[in-house]
């Protein structure tokens, strides 16, 4: 049995942002495991203050440059339930769709671009280009795809710029959202291409039992505002996000971390997909039985197939939307006006990384006087934490290699697909 | 130029199978301004009814559709250390409707720079035999002054103009192109009364301009006041942005500039449509700035307009269209430049 | 019946397939269209500036191809972009033309990277010619500053070709610096040879140099000027061609019979871009050669 | 390509980030299209958001984000000394970007609002240029892609870098947009470098200038302009400072 064993992941990489792994075993035992985040915190809170509510999305866009339409939306419905300011439904769609867009491109650039590496063991993406152009043309075309969506809805993918309060400032027109529906007709063979794909590849066997934490669904898959729920039966309302988080400091992370009734508690595609699966489209479903994914499962490894399935899920779903955006004839207004007044708000979010609250103070000048900003990874942080630990002491037992232990720990980092910058904004 | 006269509903018909067969551009409400009125652009139809033939007037010029913001002129392919060069004049013919006489005139200026000039433009000449445009004459708005530039009026330079006479328009043919297209619709041959009425409607557009800007003896003119103090009263608010160079029917000046394309292995070299107001116009490779100062570029775009160069026979290539003047954010357009200019000179004259 | 446009294609047209004659300025052609050359030769003269010598590769465009003294070229350099280049070299050799071109942007500092065999293109000639017939049987003063004596060179050659048919000919030329000094290897040819007198200055001396210091018009003082009969091309920056030919003219020569080239930025070399107005003239065809007196007519030229 | 008797050859580009979203990072992964082409040119030796690969041997450090730690200025100098080419790309390198409304408040405040008992060490925002020499600027929140993409292929080919000197109106107008002010909204296009395509005029929305000034560009008139619009001075001072791209060069 190895006795001893140092493992220092400085600065992890394939991830978005910087952090560090740590482990210290002695004598077969495990002293010291830890997941610190190293990110510059940016204080974005302090920045927020004293801002113009209209400027709050853009401002707080720049949080992510992964999920940066998660945080419009985010601050978006803030600023909207604090103005009490109704947005047309056609808005409310498009909107959604821009987020469908993003999910798709943040989920296939993790899936292809900075996890898939691991599993054919290579250092990046790029000698892949050579080994597996197969590989290669499906992550371009759906990541393409993505973006696509984004580009047309919100004007660009990163730090998007239509969507604004009370609205979106330009809706797309008829033709070309005919011609984007047929595209993602099109690329949906793609998906079910990603689906055989990663039949092929054996994620890792790992269990540590843990509580989901989620947006809950009333009549369907949920992604943009609603209750909080937990695996462990917690169900509190959007405005009670705090009760949910319960931030904490620890001082080898400049990172904060979150729990709720145990240790820790996960966010993200497994937690929505462990909360909310029975809102799944049926061929989302389908592929997750094909992995023998169900829910609640408690395998970290598994968000990788999570969020495969979510990316068929929205796809279908984003054909169903642009129908209704059709329906309604793309009416010329989807932009309320509003009238500036005070307020105090909470906006939820699932970002592709899982739940995201932005919570705003707003005077009667419509500036900003007081904010908070609770990122996914943060809320992840605890259970990658405590993971890593356990994992570690599995594979001690196992008596597997010090490359082999690094190796996995990154893999299971990376499974949480962590958006560090983020978690320190 | 043989005249006609067609129904408005006849009219519509002749429209929507020109639309069909070809791809037809129109004006087209695109937005609606903060004081809630309409702005217009020249967009893509695909019937009759997408377009608004009582538009006020477009907020660009149709220019860019024979002069595109950006064009390729040639591409290069790489080989080894060698290249080829490959150039290509093929454009696909379209149909414009509801140019205003001053859109037309703008052509015609257009043309005599680019086909009538030295060294002709094939890619111009290729779009411009390739379109067929119809005009439409229209009741002045507040600030136009093309009638000033006696460009209000339209003789040539179309395929089919419209004028309007209430339930009918009295059609001046100028293609026979057009004319064998009215042959697919009912038309007539204008009586005594149709031709009091398409006279009557000229006076009255003639009658209407309500902005007048003294032109007469405008290029010496400038000549003399080339060192005005005026110019820089206007460069101070000038922001040298383009913007009137990019929406005027006449602007033509250009840059052009050569990219490689990410493969390494083609290259284009484009023409980009490009403004005398643009600081770094008048620039060469050393770095040396032969119009350094704000007013000196914005006094050159005017020298240009008003003075016309050798090109052009020395004429004024302003229509009197103003969107220069509307598009403006300083608020700088030709009626108030050149008033002050006068003005200016005036007082300076001896009292006598 | 229909209501379909046909295309009408410019392409089809007989002289859009022909090589572009850019001496016919009145007829559609494929102006765009370049004759592609090769460097047969490269001279390095000074830090920053080289002299190419470049052949036309196809034969029938070699053919068509000939300047006058004084014309411009469009020198494209595939990918990177194209600059107007005065041909430097002698009118009558129809076998490769001279550019001698400084290293001052984009285009002409990948020029200075490329080697021997290289290929490049070239539109024209563009613009207008000094009048080397009307100067017969007169005197020649050619002044050049800095890089101003590259455009000087097809003149030059013109008059030694014809050495008989002129009298007096003379080049002054000054720069800055002594390395600055252009063709230095060809100066005894010039004057023991083809007698032309060359008086050289420098502003500023280095320690090997042994010739005058000073400025250019410090020249007039060891010639002699014939204002009746003499003809002069100036060439070089704007604030010394301004200088010497005030200064002429305070000898008494009439303006109509000095001759300057003027520089501007120019992008098309057609008179359509007007990158190179001056006033409200076309540097690219009513220029780049001016008399001195249209000059001074022309707003903003100096 | 052996074009013109140069042989060209890849750029070995490291990619690193300071404080930032990494969203420009992103950008060198987007254009699906010509991303292969993009790749082929390059040499990634160092390129942690994307590769595990890890080497000091790079050419051309592209370095994103604004300097705000201590040890942050440590490993800027230590890739300074490395890189031949030093790149700041983005509007948080070039001008520190929003990082800079930070700087508003003392840092004391700033930690106290965030992480209240808890110390964490951070220091005033910099851009990348205020702490080392840099070389290029590619500006833009998130830069664009197609401006990135044009800047390796000239530094492949060894061409000079041009940007475009003129505002975003000319590129708007190109896209037949209605002005922003039109709409009733405020936008920095006047003022602001081209090169982004005009992409927030275009979803009518006004620019906030994060690729920097035009050159020579009118504030005093552009001011005039927007309080001659009905717009408040506050309102128009935090457009202009939003990204501190312009607030720059308002204080020179």
């Amino acid at each position: 049995m190895k006795v001893d064993m140092n493992i220092n992941v400085h600065h992890l990489t394939r991830v978005e942002g910087h952090g560090d792994i740590h482990i210290k075993v002695k004598k077969g035992e495990l002293v010291e495991s830890r997941w610190a985040v190293v990110e510059t915190p940016r204080f974005f809170e302090a920045m927020l203050r004293g801002i113009s509510h209209d400027m709050a999305p853009v401002l707080t866009s720049r949080i992510c440059g992964i999920c940066s339409i998660s945080h419009t939306l985010t601050s978006l419905r803030a600023v909207e339930k604090a103005m009490r300011i109704e947005v047309p439904e056609t808005a409310r769609l498009l909107r959604l769709l821009a987020k469908h867009g993003e999910t798709l491109q943040s989920h296939i650039l993790h899936l292809l671009f900075l996890a898939a590496p691991d599993f054919f063991g290579t250092g990046s993406v790029i000698p892949l280009i050579k080994s597996r152009p197969e590989v290669v043309v499906l992550a371009l075309r759906l990541k393409g795809l993505g973006n696509d969506i984004c580009d047309l809805i919100a004007g660009r993918t990163t730090h998007p710029v239509s969507l604004v309060v009370g609205g979106v400032s330009k809706a797309p027109s008829r033709e070309q959202l005919e011609t984007l529906k047929e595209t993602i007709g099109e690329r949906i063979q793609d998906i079910r291409a990603v689906v055989g794909l990663f039949q092929t590849l054996s994620m890792p066997d790992f269990v540590r039992e843990t509580e989901f934490v989620s947006l809950k669904g009333s009549n369907r898959y949920p992604w943009i505002g609603g209750e909080l729920v937990s695996t462990d039966g917690v169900v509190k309302a959007e405005d009670d996000y705090l009760a949910m988080t319960n931030e904490y400091k620890e001082d080898f992370t400049t990172s904060k971390f979150a729990k709720l009734s145990r240790e820790s508690f996960a966010v993200g595609a497994l937690a929505r997909f462990n909360n909310n699966y029975n809102f799944l489209h049926e061929k989302a479903k389908e592929a997750a039985r094909i992995f023998g994914l169900t829910p609640v499962n408690h395998n970290p490894f598994m968000n990788n197939i999570a969020q495969i399935v979510e990316c068929y899920h929205v796809m279908l779903e984003s054909i169903d939307i642009i129908d209704r955006v059709l329906e309604d004839g793309c009416p010329e207004s989807i932009c309320a006006g509003y009238e500036v007044k005070a307020g105090e708000a909470i906006g939820a979010v699932e970002a592709p990384r899982g739940i995201l609250y932005h919570h705003y103070d707003i005077d009667e000048n419509g500036i900003i006087t007081k904010a908070d900003c609770v990122i996914p990874t943060t809320q992840n942080n605890a259970n990658i934490h405590h993971d890593l630990a356990e994992l570690v002491k599995q594979q001690i037992m196992l008596g597997k290699s010090d490359e082999d232990v690094t190796r996995l720990s990154e893999m299971l980092v990376r499974a949480y697909d962590p958006c560090i910058s983020c978690s320190v904004h | 130029m043989i005249y006609k006269v067609i129904t408005k509903s006849e009219f519509k018909k002749f429209i929507n199978g020109l639309i069909k067969e070809n791809q037809t551009f129109g004006p087209r409400q695109v937005d609606e301004d903060i004081n809630g009125k309409p702005i217009y652009q020249f967009r893509e139809v695909h019937s009759f009814d997408e377009m608004d033939l009582d538009y006020t007037v477009t907020y660009s010029s149709v220019k860019n559709f024979f002069l595109p913001f950006r064009e390729i002129l040639s591409r290069y392919t790489f080989q080894g250390d060698d290249w080829e060069q490959s150039l290509e004049y093929r454009v696909n013919p379209r149909v414009i409707v509801g140019l205003r006489p001053c859109d037309i005139n703008g052509l015609a200026i257009l043309d005599k720079i680019f086909i009538k000039g030295a060294f002709p433009s094939p890619y111009y000449l290729a779009r411009r035999n390739n379109t067929f445009l119809i005009g439409m004459d229209h009741e002045p708005l507040e600030d136009c002054f093309c009638e000033s530039l006696n460009h209000h009026v339209v003789r040539h330079g179309f395929n089919l103009f419209c004028s309007d006479l209430g339930d009918r328009y009295y059609l001046s043919i100028d293609s026979s192109k057009a004319f064998n297209f009215l042959k697919n619709v009912e038309t007539t041959e204008p009586t005594k009364k149709d031709n009091e009425k398409f006279i009557a409607r000229k006076n009255f557009i003639e009658r209407s301009f309500k902005t007048r800007v003294e032109v007469t003896g405008l290029p010496s003119f400038l000549d003399i006041e080339f060192k005005s103090p005026i110019w820089k009263k206007w460069g101070d608010k000038c922001l040298n942005c383009g913007t009137c160079a990019m929406v005027c029917p006449t602007c033509y000046c250009y840059g052009i500039e050569e990219s490689i394309d990410v493969s390494l292995k083609t290259s284009r070299k484009e023409r980009f449509q490009y403004s005398c107001n643009i600081v770094d116009f008048a620039e060469v490779a050393g770095g040396h700035n032969f119009r350094p100062l704000r007013e000196d570029r914005l006094k050159y775009r005017f020298y240009h307009h008003y003075r016309g160069f050798a090109e052009n026979a020395e004429e004024p290539i302003c229509v009197g269209c103003n969107r220069c003047g509307r598009a403006c954010l300083a608020g700088i357009n030709p009626r108030d430049v050149i008033n002050d200019l006068r003005l200016e000179s005036k007082d300076e004259l001896p009292a006598t | 019946m229909n209501y379909r446009l046909l295309k009408q294609d410019i392409n089809l047209k007989p002289f859009m397939t022909m090589p572009p004659q850019f001496n016919r300025k009145t007829i559609v052609m494929r102006t765009d269209k370049v004759y592609k050359c090769e460097i047969i030769n490269i001279v390095e003269l000074t830090g920053l500036e080289k002299l190419f010598h470049l052949k036309i590769l196809d034969p029938v465009e070699r053919e068509i191809f000939s300047f006058r003294p004084g014309q411009f070229i469009m020198l494209e350099v595939p990918g990177f972009g194209e600059v107007p280049i005065s041909v430097s070299s002698s009118s009558n050799n129809r076998e490769f033309i001279e550019l001698c071109i400084r290293k001052s942007g984009r285009t002409t500092n990948m020029l200075h990277r490329a080697k021997k065999g290289a290929k490049v293109g070239i539109r024209g000639p563009f613009g207008t010619s000094f009048p080397m017939e009307e100067m017969a049987g007169n005197n020649v003063l050619l002044i050049a500053g800095g890089l101003g004596l590259a455009p000087l060179r097809a003149p030059l050659y013109w008059v030694i070709e014809r050495r008989d048919e002129y009298r007096d000919v003379a080049v002054l030329y000054g720069t800055k610096e002594p390395e600055q000094m252009l063709f230095t290897y060809q100066y005894e040819e010039w004057e023991k040879v083809n007698h032309v007198k060359l008086l050289t200055i420098v502003e500023k001396a280095d320690k090997d140099w042994k010739g005058r210091t000073g400025l250019i018009t410090e020249l007039f003082e060891e010639i002699n000027i014939d204002p009746d009969n003499t003809y002069v091309i100036v060439c070089g920056p704007p604030v010394m061609f301004k200088f010497v030919c005030n200064h002429l003219d305070s000898l008494g020569i009439p303006m109509n019979r000095m001759f300057v080239s003027l520089e501007r930025r120019m992008h098309c070399g057609m008179g359509k871009c007007c990158r190179c107005m001056v006033g409200s003239t076309f540097t690219c065809v009513d220029g780049p050669v001016f008399d001195y007196w249209s000059v001074l007519n022309l707003q903003e030229a100096i | 390509m052996k074009y013109l008797g140069i042989e060209t050859e890849k750029v070995r580009i490291g990619v690193f980030d300071f404080t930032g979203c990494e969203g420009c990072e992103l950008q060198l992964a987007n254009k699906e299209g010509t991303l292969v082409s993009f790749l082929d040119l390059l040499e990634v030796v160092n390129f942690r958001e994307i590769s595990s690969e890890r080497g000091d041997n790079y050419d051309v450090a592209l370095v994103e984000g604004a300097i705000s730690r201590d040890n942050e200025i440590e490993r800027l100098k230590q890739i300074r000394e490395k890189a031949k080419v030093l790149v700041a790309i983005g509007s948080c390198a070039c001008f520190g970007g929003v990082n800079y409304l930070k700087n508003r408040f003392s840092m004391e405040n700033v930690v106290n609002e965030v992480y209240g008992e808890h110390k964490v060490e951070t220091r005033r925002v910099q851009s990348i240029g205020e702490v080392v020499k840099v070389d290029l600027e590619i500006p833009g929140c998130p830069v664009s892609k197609e401006e990135v993409e044009r800047i390796v292929v000239d530094l492949v080919t060894g061409a000079d870098i041009k940007f475009p000197k003129y505002p975003v109106c000319i590129e708007c107008r190109q896209k037949l947009n209605t002005c922003v002010f039109d709409l009733g909204k405020i936008c920095l296009g006047p003022i602001t470098r081209a090169g982004c395509g005009a992409v927030c005029p275009s979803s009518k929305v006004g620019c906030l200038g994060c690729r920097g000034p035009a050159e020579d560009a009118n504030y005093d008139s552009f001011r005039q302009i927007a309080l001659d619009h009905g717009f408040t001075a506050p309102r128009i001072e935090e457009k202009l400072k939003f990204f501190n791209a312009l607030g720059a060069a308002l204080q020179k």
